[in-house]
């Protein structure tokens, strides 16, 4: 078996980390990237875990930021990888390793959000390739990324899931227009996309013809397992920023506040370790339904940690840092004001999968509570009501 | 105490509606000057409850709380609540009758010089003129006349006189904005002592604050069953959906309530003694309970549009900043809930 | 316009006192029961609040147990007035005011509790009456009742709200079996009724064969507008206790349990209030939905209420009074342990429609959104699954 | 910290499941003595906290919690916390050399004669004798030994010896009967001192008791998800139905963090310190979070089984009155979160 902590420690003797880029393409060459994809992609075939012993040997070596390869990262490379041609596989993964292209992803819809199968962007045949017209919606990182997820309708006249198609977007192509989309914050962490007849080679098709569903649930699982999966220490993240506050300020404690406080300490504590005992899970080999367990009540916590703290601060809560237009990028809950905290946190109930979207999934999937009786899935997706 | 909208009640909602309904979504810059016109000088709102013999309608602060319902619900960016309600009864209570008859007329708007939230400022009088700092005012910006509490009594200040400062900061209510107001031996005229007149505008505010709420509730409520109604997902209507029913029939159910707490709030304060141990009673309950509505109802508003709901570009996320903002300023729910008992004589732990 | 409040002193100062039950029925003559009943039926067709007037005059004379008469009040009085003959309301209405024949409820059933119309209990022609055969449930004072509103299903082969007549069950009839049913309090205020070839005449029928639905419609109206009804001054009822035992007893308080207390009272007096309005709005001739906000919300506070009250207690709490099975006849939140009014709650959000049905309601008449796609409304009920 | 269950306790679980499935269903008279016979002769699991030159199988309070779960969902009336928890804990941290070999072999069960909530009782020591009286004793009408905390020191006293009478109280959880005991010069051995070892098996107590609070939560969710899959009402299972959905997936949230929250604090009292910070921490943290899910679970049970759940024949109410009378024993969840914010340093209001 190879021993992974030795080649680490082989390849950081061997390669000089003066130009970031180019030590992360020797990374991914010399298979450290992703240990547990193949070899010839980044990997070396190994299981998830040991990836864990690589970064730590080559800490403090060049690296890339999360934030801005995440999607990459999370969404477009395991998809890539179990249904790219392997010249797609070769084309895609590197750069999006190393960061050199972005990626971003073009699922949502103004009509279609939660019932993302109902989308109606259409990809027309043309030639040998499509023409794709639609407007996407909730995209981050679409002013920055190179390439983009996508996933759009090629046959209206089949019911709704069995229609669609799963390609890679261009984003430097003619027709593609990104516009910020401002949020209740102020920010505009996202994009409205159109797409206005862009034109997309078919070996920018990932899966067949109508598979595009079951290419794109591969994206999604993925998304899912990455949500929630970082881990806090005790005390740590938005419950620490209140109970930082009870302690540095006197004058904010009530006598009602503090139960209130310690109930919100128990249930973070109690989310946390969820978070901790599905990661044991994962590694043992043994993946649970806890990951959307931990979403639900990240999401409530956030919600409920930064209204108190809006109500502690009393006068303070009433004023605002900044509503000036920018774009974000990331989440920042720790470098902005309590109000941009408890305006963002609204976000993380309907992101990346709704709370309600998530309970339907976890009373139908883990529980085995009979599915709603539905009307959507057998018509052609043309006659559904919009 | 008759908790039912009177049949004149009525007839002045209509009214509201019909001009504040063409004037509805704009309310960036904060104040609505024409709208502010038209409620002063041709509805006469702001005189509801002055007394006629000093130019106003000598109606009670329960007319007074179905404006403030109306303005809820329309997010009307106009400085009602802090001249038409707490300085008019602040001034009422001191016995003024110089500025009255001109806030009647629509000629002057005035003030109460106090932070939104929390304790009164401190202001200092030096040979007749006020000096000090007070943060986070509401309703100022547009405002002629500043009362201002200082040394036991209540002044009044040119809001565009010497020495006085007022600095717009970023509020999180955009429709309602703050200002931060410094006064640097500003000359003042005494009206009368400030404890009572602060008290009873308190009281007053606290409770009409509640009808606010309710209109902020019912908005926030009509627009998501509205939209419940007609978004298609998964083939149908979402609305269609029992998990959605359910937290809207929760909603629908709170903000009934609310609306029987507020009309008791503002029966209660509409009596001889607007600070006596009943309206302050209701008040504490009325803010106990129809903030915390608010917040949900915006809250479910938001979340129930999903993506869209957390837009700049949909007014969902100006009432919800108007529901937490309120539920805040005149003091929070926890806050009455404390002074609720003090008043029931239910005391804390650990008090004999 | 009759003076009403004549017409009571009148009958007050010409009527003895000394028998209550020929005074009742003498009452009943007057009409002065119920006063918004017609004349000759124990009232005058006078709007409803003059009532209120007339119940003034004769305080203090003899008088009914609403709790014994509550149902033959509140569900068949209104339903045998709407949709009986002459001869049935002339039969049935003055014993039933009096309280010389009390009533009972024979609707639900094992397998039809919240979907009411889906019963099963068969009622099939027997000559000049019907033989009724089923099992009831849910059935209070079945064992003392004389007479009850009975809905039997008579044709399985229509949709199930189409199949169902509404009948008046004679009690002593041969068949007929009263059983108990001890609920989690350890009592028995409810029964079981099994109907075994049950025979009863056809003028015992009330409506038209094929429309019991709609006569069950105005029994269900008529139930959720006196549930809920009662008034309480501000601080009565459950919080009163909560807050009694506040304030007698100073070791039970804790900080945090204060502002839990203070939340409840807020959440009683609001629910008091709103019932307060909705009985104006009633009182006005403007009666609306509240109600059922008002059922909603006390089933909800019961529970809270009597919830934190085991708490506060602490080691009292663990302790019941007495689990002795007897039929009991009434609710007693006031003269039972903490226990049992713990318990007892539990059954606010079940009966006289549960909380799910009730929101249901709201969302669908009140507040008019769409209903769910059904699919049990349109075949023969012998088909639907069970 | 691992969360997981190791393998042998996979295979004790299966072993206890076995056993207890098959036994289930006649709780009325609260104890179960063929079950108590083989749980603790056959299966030995009552001495799995003691250590093994003592008789016992020398594990440790992580595979006694897995028993508590298993007894918690099967609601067995048997006196294992009491006895092999609670006692087994207290009489290790007292140096017991004595009875911890017959709760071992199955010959004796011991009971720590302590309310089972609130502050200890209060007993008096004459001429080694021992008089007082203490209310609402759990798990000590099976007891042969009862271990009494007097006058700074912790005694033996025989359970059916002189001087000690145990009166049968009504308990609220039939299934778990409490017992007044009054001693009257009963004799007593001393065994050690007291303090340390009530404050461990306390810990130890609310640590395992999380663990049965879990059991409870899952039979309760396991049974109304199953009622719901099968129950039919407007020609569907009531299971298809959203909002029965959603409350049901919310309960599973909470029962999931339940079972991580459980098996923490079993594996923090493992160590050797069963009384350290860190675990009384785990503690509170346990009985804060898994005694109010356990009653919330319960309570769904009984709504969402509609009528019959709140009839005496449906078992529901069984495991309402268990759920309920858990999060009241130990302390309830608001005293574990003031004894959290103690260890956290998280003073209330009004201390410096």
């Amino acid at each position: 078996m190879t021993d992974v902590r030795e080649l680490a420690r082989a390849f950081r003797a061997s390669v000089p980390t003066d130009d970031p880029v180019e030590f992360l393409r020797a990374r991914f060459d010399a298979g450290l990237a992703w240990v547990h994809y193949p070899a010839g992609l980044g990997g070396l075939g190994l299981p998830r875990e040991q990836q864990a012993i690589v970064d730590e040997e080559l800490a403090g070596t060049p690296s890339n930021d999360p934030r801005r390869i995440g999607i990459g990262l999370g969404m477009a490379a395991p998809t890539v990888l179990r249904h790219g041609t392997p010249e797609q596989r070769r084309r895609f993964l590197r750069p999006l390793w190393t960061g050199e292209e972005l990626w971003c992803q073009l699922f949502s819809e103004p009509g279609a959000g939660s019932d993302l199968a109902g989308l109606a962007t259409r990809a027309v045949r043309d030639g040998d390739g499509w023409r794709v017209t639609g407007q996407k919606v909730w995209t981050s990182m679409a002013h920055r990324a190179r390439w983009a997820i996508l996933l759009a309708r090629t046959d209206p006249d089949l019911p709704k899931h069995r229609g669609l198609t799963y390609f890679v977007c261009d984003m430097t192509a003619p027709g593609v227009d990104v516009r910020p989309l401002r949020q209740l914050t102020g920010e505009a962490e996202f994009n409205e996309v159109f797409l206005t007849d862009v034109f997309l080679p078919d070996d920018l098709r990932l899966g067949a013809v109508g598979e595009g569903w079951a290419v794109a649930r591969t994206t999604l699982m993925n998304e899912r397992v990455s949500i929630g999966g970082g881990s806090l220490p005790r005390g740590g993240g938005l419950i620490g920023m209140l109970t930082s506050l009870w302690t540095d300020r006197p004058d904010v404690r009530t006598a009602a506040a503090h139960d209130e406080m310690m109930r919100l300490w128990v249930a973070a504590e109690a989310a946390r370790l969820t978070g901790v005992r599905a990661r044991q899970q994962l590694a043992a080999g043994d993946p649970g339904p806890e990951g959307s367990a931990v979403k639900l009540a990240f999401a409530e916590l956030a919600q409920r940690i930064t209204g108190l703290e809006l109500e502690l601060r009393g006068a303070e809560g009433l004023r605002h840092d900044d509503w000036t237009m920018r774009h974000g990028e990331a989440v920042d809950f720790e470098g902005r004001s309590p109000t941009y905290r408890w305006l963002r946190a609204k976000g993380t109930s309907i992101e990346g999968g709704t709370s309600e979207i998530l309970r339907n999934i976890i009373a139908e999937r883990v529980l085995g509570l009979p599915a709603e009786p539905r009307t959507d899935t057998t018509v052609p997706w043309r006659e559904l009501p919009r | 105490m008759n908790l039912l909208y009177s049949q004149d009640e009525e007839a002045l909602r209509d009214s509201l509606r019909d001009l504040l309904r063409t004037r509805a979504g704009s309310p960036d810059d904060g104040f609505d000057a024409e709208v502010w016109r038209l409620l002063t000088v041709e509805l006469g709102v702001t005189g509801l409850v002055i007394p006629e013999k000093l130019g106003g309608a000598g109606a009670s602060l329960r007319e007074a709380a179905l404006v403030m319902e109306e303005l809820g619900r329309f997010l009307t960016p106009v400085p009602y609540l802090g001249c038409a309600v707490m300085a008019v009864t602040a001034l009422r209570v001191a016995g003024d009758t110089a500025i009255l008859p001109r806030i009647a007329d629509g000629s002057v708007c005035a003030a109460l010089a106090v932070p939104f939230a929390g304790p009164a400022g401190d202001v200092r009088v030096t040979d007749g003129t006020l000096t000090g700092r007070l943060e986070s005012v509401a309703d100022a910006l547009a405002a002629d006349v500043l009362l201002v509490p200082a040394g036991g009594d209540l002044y009044e200040v040119a809001a565009d006189g010497p020495g006085v400062t007022r600095t717009p900061v970023v509020s999180l209510d955009v429709t309602r904005p703050l200002v931060d107001v410094a006064l640097s031996a500003a000359p003042g005229r005494r009206i009368g002592p400030a404890r009572p007149a602060l008290g009873a505008a308190r009281t007053a505010g606290a409770a009409l604050l509640a009808s606010e709420q309710l209109g902020v509730a019912e908005w926030c409520l009509d627009t998501t069953v509205e939209y419940a109604r007609t978004r298609i997902q998964f083939g149908r209507p979402i609305g269609s959906f029992q998990a959605i029913k359910h937290r809207l029939a929760d909603v629908w159910v709170s903000v009934t309530q609310s609306r029987a707490v507020a009309r008791f709030a503002a029966g209660a304060v509409s009596g001889a003694d607007p600070d006596g141990a009943e309206p302050r009673l209701a008040a504490a309950l009325a803010q106990a309970h129809c903030g915390p509505v608010a917040v949900r109802a915006a809250e479910e508003c938001v979340q129930l549009h999903g993506g869209i709901g957390f837009t700049w570009e949909h007014p969902a996320h100006l009432y919800l900043k108007r529901a937490k903002t309120t539920s805040i300023a005149l003091g929070t729910a926890a806050a009455h809930r404390r002074q609720l008992a003090g008043l029931l004589g239910l005391t804390p732990a650990g008090t004999p």
